[in-house]
This record gives C-alpha cells, structure tokens and sequence, in this order.
C-alpha cells in the first residue's frame, strides 16, 4: 500500500469515525450518569430525518443542525421520561426509541416530501461543505507532512473537527469539573449525590440532555454532513456499533477516541478491500462487511479484559420500593 | 441550659406502599446532648431519621430545628439546617478518592481544583481536631470499612453539621475502633454539638447516651433518661415483653472431628488474597464461633465451605475429602455431603425473595428425588412439608403461599432456618444468625441451635456479634486479614482480648489500644493496596 | 402483603397502556391526515373478520409466539436477548438444510426433523453470546446484536454462494421438496363448499407454537430447571449459594431461547415459503421483545400479545393495501406499544397502586 | 383496472421502482385509467397482496422484483382469469398460461454504458458500485466490465458491492464512501446499481467533480452535467404496455434488450455536452452489432460466471 492509499484509507476512517465518536461521546455522558442507552441509533436516525428536512425545506444547513439536535433532544426526552421520572427499563426504552425513530421519519418524510421516506437531496447552503484548512494549498507540495495536512486533516465538514475536539472537552468537564465529578458521581452511586443534597433527576436528565445534544450532532453530519439528504434507516446500525465502541473504550473519553477510530479504519478497510485474496483463498466479501462486528465479538469476548460498568447504569434510582 | 429542642420532629408519618413504617412520631432532642434511639428491626428507626435528613419525604408532620420551622425536602434543605447523617450503608462512590466524595456536593465553584486544594486543607484540621485521619487521596474502595464510617462523618463534619446523626455506627466496627468512635461522639457533645445515635446494642446506649428513645412497628413508645433506666427495662419496652438477654445451655459434649479444614486459600475476583492459610476442625456436639470484624475473611470462609467459591488447601468431611474448586465443589454437592448452610445475607443468598415460602423451603435440595414426580417437581408434597416447618417454627404468618418478601427478616430468617436444621446437617454453617432479627427471634434461634448441638451436630457460628458469640460458642476463633488470630475457650477471655484480635493486634499494647488497632488496620490497608495493582 | 392484586398488575396495567398506545396512535395517524376510525375498521376488517385475515393474522401470530418465548426464556433468567432475529435466521438455514437435503416420506416426519434442526441450529447461535457472558462476562445485549449482524452475512453468503440454484437470481434456496409443504389451515379446515383460509399461511406450526406455550409453562413453573432458571434470574448471589452453576443456567437458558427463536424459521420457512429467502425473520426477533414484555414473560401473557402483534401486522397490511398510509406506521405504533407497556408502564402502575392502597385502605 | 405491487426497495427508489410507478403514471396519463398500488411491508404479504387483487378484480397485476416469481406461481392457477405480470422475475409458460415474465437483458445496457464510462475516463479505470450483492447486480457489473474493455482492453474495472443485506440497497453513505475509495485508485466514471445507495455515489462523483452514471429511470437531472449517462432499463414502458394492454394482455415470456429497446442509455439535455459525437457513434455501432448479434455480452446470470471481471 503506497503513502497516497494509505492516507485515502485513514481519510475515509476519519469520515466513518465521526459519526460514531459523537455518538459514543454521547453514550458516554449518557452511561456515565447511569442511562444504558441502546437508542443512541434512534436519536442518530431521527437527528439525521429532521436536519436533512429542515435544511431541504430552509435551505440552511445550521437550521437543519438545530432542527436536527432538536428532534434527539426529545427522543432524549422520552428515554428520561420513561427511565429516570418513571424509572422504567432503560432497555427497553431504547428498544423502542429505535422503533419509533425508524417508523416516524419515514412517516413523516413520506408525509411532507412524498418521495418514499427519503428527503429531497440538499443543494448549496443545505449541506456542510468541507473546510479547507489554512496553508493546506500551500503546504501540499511539502512531501509527507503536506499531504497528511491536506489530504487527512484538512478538508473534512465543520462537524468533524467539532466530534475531534469534543474528546478534550469531554475529558475535561467528566475530570475536571464540579458538574463531572457530580455526573461521575451519580453513574456509580446516585445515592450518595442524593444524600450530598444534589438532584440525581437533575444530573441524570442533564446527562441525557447531552448525549441528544451529541447525537443530534451525529445523525447532522450523517444526513447533511457525509451526505446530502436523508433516506431511511441511513444510520445502518452504527449506534450499535457506537455502543460497542463505549464499551471496547471502558467508557473513557480518549479510549473512545482510539475505539472509534478502530471501527472506522476496520470499515474503510472492508469498504476498500472487498474479496482479499489470500495466495488463491477469496475471502468472501461477506466476511469483511461482518469483520467489525466479529471484531467486536472477539473484543468483548477478550481483550477488553473486564470492562467495569459504571456501577449503577442501568439500573432506575429507586429510593422507596 | 438551653430549653429550645436542637431537634424538634411533629406528628411524622411515612408510609411505604401497604407498610406504615412510621406513625405520628414525635420527639425532641436536646443540644449539646447524645440521644439514642433503639428498636426492633423494621421499628422505623432508620425511616426516620431519614425524613430528618430529608432522604424520604413524610406524608404528614414538621420538622423543627434549633426553634424554627425547616421544610425539609431533599438532603440539601437538611444540610443548610445544619444537619449532617451517618447512615447504615455508606453512601460513598466506591470509586473516587476520599477527597472527592467530601466535596462532592458541597464544592467551592464549577471548577474542581479549587475546591479540592480547600478541602484538602481542612480535612488536615479535622483530622487533627478529632483524630480522624484518613489518606485523602486514597479510593474509598480501598478503605477498610471503620475508616469508610470516618470519611462519612468527615463528610458531615466538613459541611459544618451541627446536628449528627449516626445510623448503626458499631456494627461494623471493632471494639476498640467503636471505643475511638465514641470518644469522638464525647468531643462533639463537648463542643456543644447534637448527636443522634441510632444502635442495638443496649451496653452502648447505656454506656454514652444522655436520653434513650425506644421505637416498635412505627411508633415512638417511650423516651426516657438514661440514668434512670436499665437495659432490661429498655428491652421490655422494645420488644412487649420481658425477654430473656442470655442463653441457657449446658457445657459442650464435643465427640469426633466432623469437618477438618487445611490451609484454606481463597482469592476473590479482584485478585485480593481473602483467606490466607486457614485451619480448624470442628466436632460434633459443639459450637465453634468465628469472630471478627465484617470483611476480613470469614464470609469467604462460609462461602468456600459452603462449595460456591473455588479454594485451595484441604477440607475433609468425616474422613472423606472434599473438592474445593471445579466440578463437585458446589452447594448441592455439599449439601449431600451433609453440610447445611444458613447464609449471612438471608435475602441476597438465603431466599429468592419474589418465590413464595413453600418455593424456599426446598432452595438448594430442590434437586432432591424425595421432590420430583417424574419428570416434574411435586409440589403438593413441597408445599405440605412447608406447612408443616412453618408451622412448628413459627413463622407467621403461617401462610405458604406469601412471597419471601412480605415476611419480617426475622420470620425470612426463620424459614431459612427451618430449611437447613430440618435436613438434619451433620455440620451446620451459620452466619450471622440473628442480623437484623428481634430480641424476641433472637431468644428463639439461639435455642434452635443449641438444641441441634445437643443432637451432637457440630455448628460453625460467624458473627459479628460479639455478645452472640460469647453466648453461644463452645470455642472461639478470631479471624483478621483472612487468617485465624488465635483459639479462645469463652471462659477464658474477655471483649477487649477478642476486639484486639480482631484488630489484629496478638499483644496487648501499651499505649492506646486504638492507636495499635490504627496501626495494624493501616498495614493491612496497605497490603491490600499492593495486591490491587 | 402487595400493593396492588395480582389480576390488576397482570391484566389492567398492560391494558391501559395498550389504550394508550393506540390513543397516540390514532393522533399519528391524524397527522398523517387521515382518518383513525377508518383505519382501525379496515385493519379489524382485515384482520378479523374473515377466515383468510385470520389466517395470515395467525400466521403472523405464529412468529411472534415463538420470538416472544424466546425472550421471555432469557427474560426469566435475567438476560435480554436481543438475538432472536439472528438466531431465527439460522433456524431457517437448518430447516432449510433438513428439508433440502433429506429425503422425507411424510410431511410430519420432516417437520419433526426439521424441528430438531431449526431449535439445534437457532441454539447454537445463542450458544456464543450465552458462553462468552457466562464465561467472559461480555455483555449480552452487545453480543448479541452483532450476531444478529453477523447471522445476516453468513446467511447471505451461503444463499449467494451455496444453496441458490444456479442461475436463479434471487439469493433463495430451491423450492423444498413437496414432501416437506406443511399442511395449511386451508388443507385442514377447508372444504369443498367452504373455502376457508383461502391462500393464507397459516399452518400447522400454529400448533407447535401453542404447543410451546404450555411447555414453555411446564418447564418455567413445573420442573426443577425452570426453578433454577428463575432463581437465578432473580439472584445469582441465592443462586450460587443454592449450587446453581451461574455458567450452566445462562448456556441453557439461552440454547432453549435461541431454540424457540429458531424454530419460528419453521412457520416462515416450510410452512409459508416453502423455501428459505433471504429476509424471511423481518424483523420477528425484535418484536418478540415487545411480546415478551407485554406478556409479562407469561406464556399466556405471550400468546395474546402474540396475537395483538398478528393483527397490527395483518391490520396494517391491509391498511397499506387499500389507503396511501404508509407501511411505517405500524413500526411507530409498535414502538408506542413498546414504549407504554415496556418501559413506561409505571406511569400506569404508579397511580393505580395508589388508586389501589387508597381503596384498600378505606375498607380496613 | 390494472394493479401494480412494487418490491420491497419501495415506490420512490428512484430507480428501479420508481421507473415502474412512472409506467403507471404513464399509463393513467395517457389513457385516462386508474390503477391500484401497494408496496409491500413483508414476505408474506407478496402472496396476500397478489391474492387480493385478484380477489379484488384488479387485471392485470403487475409486479416487480424477481422475488414475486414465486409467489405469482403459486397464485396464479386459483385465479385462471386474472393476468399477472412479473418484471425481472421468470415463472414457466408451461405450467402457468395466465402469467407474463417480462425480463431485461441488462448485460446489453450496462455495455454501451460501459464503453461510454470507457471513452469518457481520461485515467483509464472506471469504477462500479453494486447495491446487495445478488446475481442480478453482477450481471450489471459483467456487462458494464465488457463494454469498458471493448473500448481498451486495458481498462482497470473497479468493481464493489455495497453489502450483503437488503440494507445495502439504502446506505448512500457507504456508496459515498465507495465512491471515494474507487476515486483514490483513480476512477474517473463510476456506475451506480445500488438504489438508494446510488444517490450517494452520484452524489458523491458529482461533489469529487468525476463522472457518474445512474440506473435504472434517468438519472441524468439529478446532478445535470455530471452524470454522464443513465444505463435505462425500461420498466417504465413494460409497465405502462402491461396496463395498457389491460386484460387483453399476451402472456409468456418477454425478454427486452437492446434490440426492443428495452434496454438502452440515457441522453438528454442534461449530459448533452459530456457525450461526444465520437462517443456517440461508436456506442451506437456497437448497439447495432448487438441487437445484429455481431457482439455477443455475456450473461452472468447464465452461468454465474463473467469472462471480464472478478467478483
Ligand atoms: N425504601 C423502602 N421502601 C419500602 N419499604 C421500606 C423502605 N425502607 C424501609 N422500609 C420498610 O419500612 C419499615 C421500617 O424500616 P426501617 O429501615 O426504618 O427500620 P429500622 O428500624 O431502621 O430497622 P433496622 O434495625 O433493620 O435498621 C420496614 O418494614 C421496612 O421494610
Ligand atoms: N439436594 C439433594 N439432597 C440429597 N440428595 C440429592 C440431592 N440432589 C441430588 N441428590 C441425589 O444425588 C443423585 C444425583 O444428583 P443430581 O444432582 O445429578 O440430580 P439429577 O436429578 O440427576 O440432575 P439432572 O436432572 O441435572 O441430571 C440424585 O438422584 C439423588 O439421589
Ligand atoms: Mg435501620
Ligand atoms: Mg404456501
């Protein structure tokens, strides 16, 4: 594999890792405050349908963006509502966010645009359009580092160097900030941030809050960022995958990081190299599109060691029975 | 002296779903004073203290405090009134440093820093002032749990309480760390500070408090200065009755070694050596009771013994030898080999707390032939012996059909009981036989075990109780740190030989004992600190 | 001593938030502009009101007995198998094998067979995620969502690359063989003068679906493995201490889970089908969460909701035959169900069990 | 009345479905008729749904999606007087007298798009993104390979497909993703099989400033002057014949190529400047070599084989 290939491949892991580094930093701050959150899917798909309709109808990508953090913020909503006010299963909660997301776009997008669950494509202002970093022209010729800059880092939608720079962030408020400590806190004993005299409904819904925030962010860049529309079910099972990043990461922000990028160098990869022929052996195409997910598997099953839980994910704050 | 009641709770009332756990109560507290509260389990004592801390919230009743009326909603309302609480189980993040879960809550500002480089300061001075010292910067988890109670009241004392409530605070202490506790109570009352103090130990109440308050099935029945009461009067007023504080039995009969244990090696999930080389044996027609403070080995003792946790070393049952880990070493296994169990935690390992009595009468033998029809389980047959147990353990209420839940943990206890002695054990594992359980079924599970003892079975008591040890046991063990300190014979010793073993101090020191039992827990500390990484 | 009666936590609870879903339903549909009366005739008409629509209700109803079994046996002990529709796919690749490869005299000798490899095939695939919780401690929703990725990869390739009959272009087995076509209720119940079940897919599987309700009620409630299976869903700590081997519980609970999953391969697969395509779960697996839920783990509970689930299907079908409201509006009112009887229903707990210790409490 | 029950792609795919929901619409247009329509939720409904209409009175139903082959042979005898219609899918003459198959040579089109991708790529590879990876989309590609190297046998095809599930036929991202990869091994022209998929490789092409060429309907306008071409597949008029020819339907089997113009490529105002008068002739002379069977494209779908490309 040449310098140019290899740096197509890290571009195109970039690309696929975005959507999944904002929608495990939005597990994160989900998990962390004690919310298993499997519907991460659903907020990314709904966020995805109303950006792109927004942005199709307004013609601006930012109102879609807005639109589109809107529509995850009350699917956030509704996980609260079901598993924090109700203390309901948080589970299944998610299993149903998934549901009504994939029913409710297509509905609504057969409803106002009538061309079969799919936005119109975006056009000029509707999408993002990728950002040329400054000396990127002028540093090209630069051998190595030029085209790393120009090919790699520069180049990418504004959403992407927003996903890369919430990893600091995100690190930065869990460990360096009273609200983190609290939201630490409240994911491992709710009990004692309720006794400390601080709201575990408050953090819990502020958590959530955030990961509709991020998830927004995800499904805006899926639908108007990567692409220029929505269709249905574009998110293709990548909030699993997330999911599965949170864990690999051991719910830790840069872990995330290095997580997400795995699975989105392990898709570039399937995506680039289909039927690799080893000396006369095909592997079958099948075997690369279920590589990440057998890569998963392997992971869990191994080399993650014991990946510790925050203590009281997944469980409802229940104080009288 | 000051009249105005630090403390002054109106007509509370909490229900929880069907159960009335508290029932207009009203009592005052004194500044400057220590007021015990005692009380059957399930009396409310806990309940209440709580809706003062505003952890619950009553359905009808004030709170006054120092004079005024508070509207106590949440813990933050009870924490600016000066009030600050200690409860049964820690509310600590295992996994934050000591520092961090004092300030959680209570920081300076949105940044951490800052409050922590604070609090740090002060932590120093409170350290100092009451001889609380704890390693700031070290994981709660890592903390023995005396020192886990002392972040908790540094927790209270660094929001400036004035009001402390402490919630079963020597259960999990040794005698000498419960003595050091109550020195410090001392110093808060000196400083004009309340105390509320909540145990079921009648010498403790005796031995610190100013006024004694007594509590049963939700009421407030009596309050009454401690001078001007008797344990015996307190134990009356708790339970209804006149109750029997000691246990009659005659001198041990021990026959044959039933069960001989070698070298017992235990290592839990996280990798921390639990038992270090244990050995004893244990014969027939006697009590051999373990002490020891919560958390240095003897659960895992019971574990292993009771065949769910692998071990190394040698264990033989009347001669036959016993498999300590893979295929054999499990409860069923051991069941057959005639050992019965009754778990320290009746609800988390004892009981399957939705299934119904008659469903927990045969937990662990339902594998037995004697309950199968075919290809099914005979449940008639099940639910008639049940009847049968229930009935002559007096379990009330006496209804099968009732989910383990809805029993008292005296009455679950005793269904747990009836299941293990009924099968007639050679060797009977108890922990913690009365955790939890009133005066009343406390008289009568004593009687239930020395009876089997006297049918010449041989009974292996862990409790943290000291007094229920003494009582009890026909030889004592001490353990510490996964090891055995030392063998007693009850006559022979006294609590404070037994609370240094514990601590794991061999020699009676010199100086304070609480500074040898610090010193030895440190290093223990340590220890287990060396072996996480 | 329990809050509320038994019959108000297992029959009212689930109804009022079944009314509910349909109460948000029927906004949808008004905002869709369309108008909810007449939607729900035609679904009823559909679905209910004669034999044919009771024939594919049923048949729908068939699926989702066995995926809402299927849950509910992993339910019982404490795991979320999210796995069923993969574990389905398999399933069909073992009736698929069975009725492709073996020569049967007598449709009920290759149903029995076929039953064997549909509950062997479906189990096996369960049995990676249940060895890797019991053993590694990976978490099982996680694993087995990837296996349901990862069944669909297998399955495609072994319907691309091996079992498509040459040149056929539909990534689909051969037609099984005649001697393996299931008897449909139009076979059973039809006759000369009265067409009933005409061309609808219901078929004898129906029965082996009920027939697995009442085993799936014996062996919860009447055996010893069912005792432990509940044990140790409720506490693994009791359960260890009782010589439940944790690892044995998981690995069976969830080779008889993957079993019902596969074995709803044999309603699609042989009984409809009649050859194995590509997507013939269609996503059962995942509704067979909803039943579950809704069914309380109950195979009672599972079989009506079962039911309820057979006629949104077929209610909707008809729905999308006959007006312009799209085929999505029955994964939104899925998902309503879902979320009302699942994880909000203490909402409607809650204040019934007020409701309740309030009356209760004026009568003592 | 007609009735036409689409797969399960869905009515808007804008292709292959769409092209046949645009048949219809032609239909009604031109002669005032009404038609019926469903697209399908599930597998089982095929059977319900053709079984309905029939009931219904509906005549002829048309279907498409070769998955409908099956289910139309089961139906089709309990309904001897209803025509059905079964685009891409094949169900015996023989056996089913009342049944029409009408299938497309898309190997014929997929050539002359191929040497179009050909003369128009200044790198000398051309790129192909399948949609699920099934026998018909190979046939696409083998076509589209052929036709490329009858230009230069040097041509480098960059074949990929999208996945292995029908997801594959709605993930433009990863089309998008394709669309980039085969750019940066220097792809200049990519066709797109894919569906919905193809809207991302269209799309794609169109920002990266390469050539697409779309499927199925015309894709031309989507992007105009970035699409090279459209390889056409005229579903549209078999649907719109179908229906017009109303109950007076001929059954049997229809195999549409080049030569009736079933099959073809697309040029319209929108890519006018982007095919040459040179490209055109020689794309032309080809087509009539074809339909004279001077040039013979091999079938992938006969056996599973294709001389041009690996897959
Ligand atoms: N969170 C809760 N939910 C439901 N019921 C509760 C809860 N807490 C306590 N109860 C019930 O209320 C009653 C009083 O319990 P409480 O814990 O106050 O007793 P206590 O006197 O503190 O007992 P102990 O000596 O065991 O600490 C008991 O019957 C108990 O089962
Ligand atoms: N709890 C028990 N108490 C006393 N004897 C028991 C008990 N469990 C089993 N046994 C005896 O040991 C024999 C073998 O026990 P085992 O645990 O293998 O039971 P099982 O019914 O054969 O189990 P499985 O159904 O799993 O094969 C039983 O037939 C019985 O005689
Ligand atoms: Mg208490
Ligand atoms: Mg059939």
């Amino acid at each position: 594999m040449d310098y140019a290939t290899l740096l197509q491949v890290l571009d195109s892991t970039v690309r696929l890792a975005t959507p999944l580094l904002l929608a495990c930093l939005a597990g994160l701050f989900s998990e962390r405050a004690g919310i298993v959150d499997i519907g991460l899917e659903g907020k990314m798909l709904a966020a995805a349908f109303f950006s792109a309709a927004i942005a199709a109808i307004t013609g601006s990508v930012w109102l879609g963006l807005l639109a589109g953090i809107a529509a995850a913020l009350v699917m956030s909503g509704i996980h609260g509502l079901a598993s924090i006010t109700f203390r309901g299963n948080q589970l299944i909660s998610g299993v149903a966010i998934n549901f009504l997301a994939s029913g409710i776009t297509v509905l609504i997008a057969q409803d106002w645009f009538s061309q079969g669950g799919r936005t119109p494509s975006l056009m000029g202002g509707g999408r993002f359009e990728s950002i040329t970093l400054p000396f990127a022209e002028a540093l090209r010729g630069v051998p190595i580092i030029g085209p790393l800059y120009y090919e790699l880092i520069s180049g990418h939608s504004i959403l992407v160097y927003v996903a890369f720079l919430m990893v600091p962030l995100t690190w930065w408020i869990l460990f360096r900030t009273r609200f983190g400590l609290r939201l630490r806190a409240v994911g491992e004993a709710p009990e004692a941030v309720d006794t400390a005299g601080v709201s575990v409904v408050g953090l819990r819904f502020a958590a959530i809050a955030i990961c509709g925030l991020l998830t927004g962010l995800a499904g805006a860049y899926l639908a108007t960022g990567l692409q220029a529309g929505f269709v249905r079910e574009m998110t293709a099972g990548r909030g699993y995958i997330a999911l599965a990043a949170l864990i690999f990461a051991k719910w830790r922000p840069w872990y995330a990081l290095y997580a997400c990028l795995l699975f989105g160098l392990l898709q570039a990869v399937a995506l680039r190299y289909q039927n690799i022929d080893l000396g006369g052996f095909i592997i079958p195409v099948q075997v690369m599109d279920a590589l990440p997910y057998i890569l998963t598997v392997v992971i869990l099953a191994g080399f993650v060691g014991k990946a510790i839980p925050p203590r009281a994910g997944g469980e409802p704050y229940v104080k009288e029975r | 002296m000051n009249d105005t009641p630090a403390i002054e709770l109106k007509g509370i009332s909490k229900a929880f779903g069907p159960v009335q756990a508290n029932k207009d109560i009203s009592i005052r507290v004194m500044p400057g004073t220590i007021h015990g509260i005692i009380g059957e389990n399930g009396a409310g004592k806990s309940t209440l203290m709580s809706i003062l801390y505003g952890f619950y919230k009553a359905d009808a009743g004030e709170i006054w405090v120092n004079g005024s009326h508070k509207d106590i909603t949440d813990s933050q309302a009870a924490i600016s009134a000066g009030i600050g609480m200690v409860f049964q189980h820690f509310k600590l993040v295992q996994n934050f440093t000591v520092l961090e879960n004092i300030i959680l809550g209570a920081e300076d500002g949105p940044m951490l820093r800052p409050s922590l480089a604070r609090a740090r300061g002060v932590l120093k001075q409170l350290a100092e002032e009451y001889e609380l010292s704890v390693d700031p910067d070290e994981l709660v988890e890592n903390l023995s749990v005396g020192h886990q109670q002392r972040v908790e009241i540094l927790k209270a004392l660094y929001r400036q309480a004035d009001i402390l409530i402490l919630d079963e605070p020597t259960g999990v202490l040794t005698p000498a760390e419960a003595d050091h506790l109550f020195r410090i109570l001392d110093h808060l009352r000196a400083e004009g500070k309340t105390v509320i103090l909540i145990t079921h130990k009648l010498r403790e109440i005796m031995e610190i408090t100013d006024t004694v308050s007594v509590m049963r099935r939700g009421e407030m029945t009596a309050t009454v200065k401690t001078a001007e009461t008797s344990p015996e009067q307190l134990a009356e007023l708790m339970v209804g009755r006149k109750v029997l504080l000691r246990v009659d039995k005659t001198p041990a009969q021990p026959g044959e070694v039933l069960l001989d244990v070698q070298n017992l090696r235990h290592v839990d999930d996280a990798g921390v050596e639990r038992l270090k080389g244990v050995s004893l044996q244990l014969r027939a027609g006697e009590v051999l009771g373990i002490a020891g403070v919560a958390g240095n080995g003897q659960s895992e003792l019971l574990e292993v013994l009771g065949g769910y946790a692998d071990a190394s070393g040698a264990v033989t049952m009347k001669g036959v030898s016993l498999p300590l880990s893979g295929a054999g070493a499990d409860g069923s296994a051991r069941r057959k080999a005639g050992i019965g169990h009754v778990p320290e935690d009746r609800q988390e390992e004892g009981l399957i707390m939705p299934y119904t009595a008659w469903e927990n009468t045969v937990f662990g033998y339902h594998r037995d032939p004697h309950y199968q029809s075919g290809m099914l389980m005979n449940n008639a047959r099940i639910k008639e012996e049940a009847q049968d147990k229930m009935t002559r353990y007096d379990v009330r209420p006496p209804n099968p059909n009732l989910a383990a839940r809805n029993f008292s943990g005296g009455n679950q206890q005793k269904i747990v009981l009836a299941r293990e002695i009924e099968r007639d054990p050679d060797v009977l594992l108890i922990g913690q036989p009365t955790r939890g359980v009133d005066i009343g079924a406390i008289e009568f599970i004593h009687q239930e075990i020395i009876r089997l003892r006297d049918k010449g079975k041989a009974i292996l008591l862990v409790s943290v109780e000291l007094d229920e040890i003494f009582s009890l046991s026909d030889r004592i063990a001490v353990m510490f740190d996964g090891q055995i300190m030392g063998e007693r014979m009850p006559g022979e010793t006294d609590q404070t030989e037994l609370g240094l073993l514990m601590a794991g101090v061999t020699e009676r020191p010199e100086g304070k004992l609480i500074d040898a039992v610090d010193a030895s827990l440190k290093e223990k500390e340590a220890r287990e600190a060396r072996q996480h990484d | 001593m329990d809050k509320m009666p038994a019959w108000a936590d297992a029959v009212l609870v689930p109804l009022i938030s079944i009314l509910l879903a349909a109460f948000l339903s029927a906004l949808v549909i008004l905002a869709i502009g369309e108008n909810p009366v007449e939607a729900f005739k035609l679904m009823v008409d559909g679905a209910l009101m004669r034999s044919t629509g009771w024939g594919y209700t049923l048949y729908y109803t068939t699926n989702f007995i066995f995926t809402g079994l299927c849950v509910a046996v992993a339910f019982h002990a404490k795991m979320f198998n999210i796995g069923g529709e993969g574990q389905a796919m398999i399933g069909g690749l073992g009736v698929a094998l069975a009725c492709l490869f073996i020569p049967f005299p007598h449709w009920s000798v290759a149903l029995i067979v076929a039953t064997l490899a549909a509950a062997a095939f479906g189990a096996a695939w369960a049995f990676i995620p249940a060895w890797l919780q019991a053993k590694r401690g990976s978490h099982i929703v996680i694993t087995t969502i990837m296996f349901n990725f990862i069944a669909a990869a297998l399955l495609n390739y072994v319907l691309v690359n091996l079992l498509r009959p040459v040149g056929a272009m539909e990534p689909a087995t051969a037609n099984f063989p005649a001697a393996t076509h299931l008897p449909t209720f139009q076979d059973m119940f039809a006759s000369e003068g009265n067409p009933l079940f005409r061309g609808s897919p219901a078929n004898v599987t129906f029965f082996l679906a009920v027939a697995a309700c009442v085993a799936f009620w014996v062996l919860i409630w009447r055996t010893k493995l069912g005792y432990e299976i509940r044990a140790f869903g409720h506490s693994e700590s009791a359960a260890r201490y009782a010589g439940i081997s944790p690892v044995r519980i998981t690995v069976i609970a969830m080779l008889i889970s993957g079993g019902l999953a596969g074995m709803m391969a044999l309603n699609t697969t042989m009984g409809e089908a009649e050859r194995l395509v590509l997507n013939a779960t269609e996503g059962a697996g995942f509704i067979g969460i909803a039943v579950a839920l809704m069914g309380r783990s109950h195979p009672v509970g599972v079989f009506l909701a079962a039911l309820l689930f057979g006629f949104l299907y077929q209610g909707g079908a008809e729905l999308a035959l006959w007006t312009n409201i799209p085929r999505e509006l029955i994964t939104v009112i899925q998902a309503l169900v879902i979320l009302f009887t699942g994880a909000l229903d203490n909402m409607v707990r809650l204040p019934l069990e007020k409701l309740f210790l309030a009356t209760r409490r004026r009568s003592s | 009345d007609p009735a036409l029950i689409y797969d399960l792609g869905g009515k808007f795919d804008k292709s292959f479905n769409e092209a046949a929901y645009n048949g219809a619409e032609m239909f009604a247009k031109e002669t005032g008729g009404s038609y019926k329509d469903i697209e399908l939720q599930s597998e089982a409904q095929r059977e319900q749904a053709l079984r309905r209409f029939a009931e219904a009175g509906f005549n002829p139903v048309v279907t498409t999606g070769f998955s409908m082959s099956s289910p139309i042979a089961s139906v089709a005898a309990d309904y001897p007087d209803t025509k059905f219609v079964t685009i891409d899918g094949f169900v015996d003459p023989a056996e089913h007298p009342n049944v029409l198959s009408i299938l497309f040579s898309e190997h014929e089109g997929s050539y002359l798009v191929g040497m179009l991708a050909a003369m128009a790529s200044k790198s000398g590879t051309v790129g192909f993104v399948g949609g699920m990876d099934i026998p018909l989309i190979r046939k696409f590609a083998c076509g589209y390979a052929q036709g490329a190297k009858a230009v230069n046998p040097d041509m480098k095809v960059i074949s990929n497909m999208t996945g292995t599930t029908p997801a594959a036929w709605n993930d433009p991202v990863k089309g998008s993703e394709l669309t980039k990869a085969q750019i940066s091994q220097g792809a200049d022209v990519v066709f797109a099989a894919a569906g919905g998929t193809g809207l991302g490789v269209l799309q794609t092409a169109a920002d990266e400033g390469i050539l697409s060429v779309g499927v199925d309907s015309n894709q031309n306008y989507l992007h105009p002057g970035k699409v090279l071409t459209s390889m056409l597949k005229r579903v549209d008029v078999a649907v719109s014949e179908a229906m017009t020819a109303g109950t007076e339907l001929e059954t049997g089997v229809q195999v549409l190529g080049l030569a009736e113009n079933g099959v073809g490529y697309a040029l319209d105002e929108n890519n006018a400047e982007l095919i040459t008068d040179e490209m055109k002739t020689a794309v032309d002379a080809a087509r009539e070599k074809i339909v004279a069977g001077e040039i013979e494209v091999h079938d992938y779908s006969a056996d599973d084989s294709c001389p041009a490309l690996n897959f």
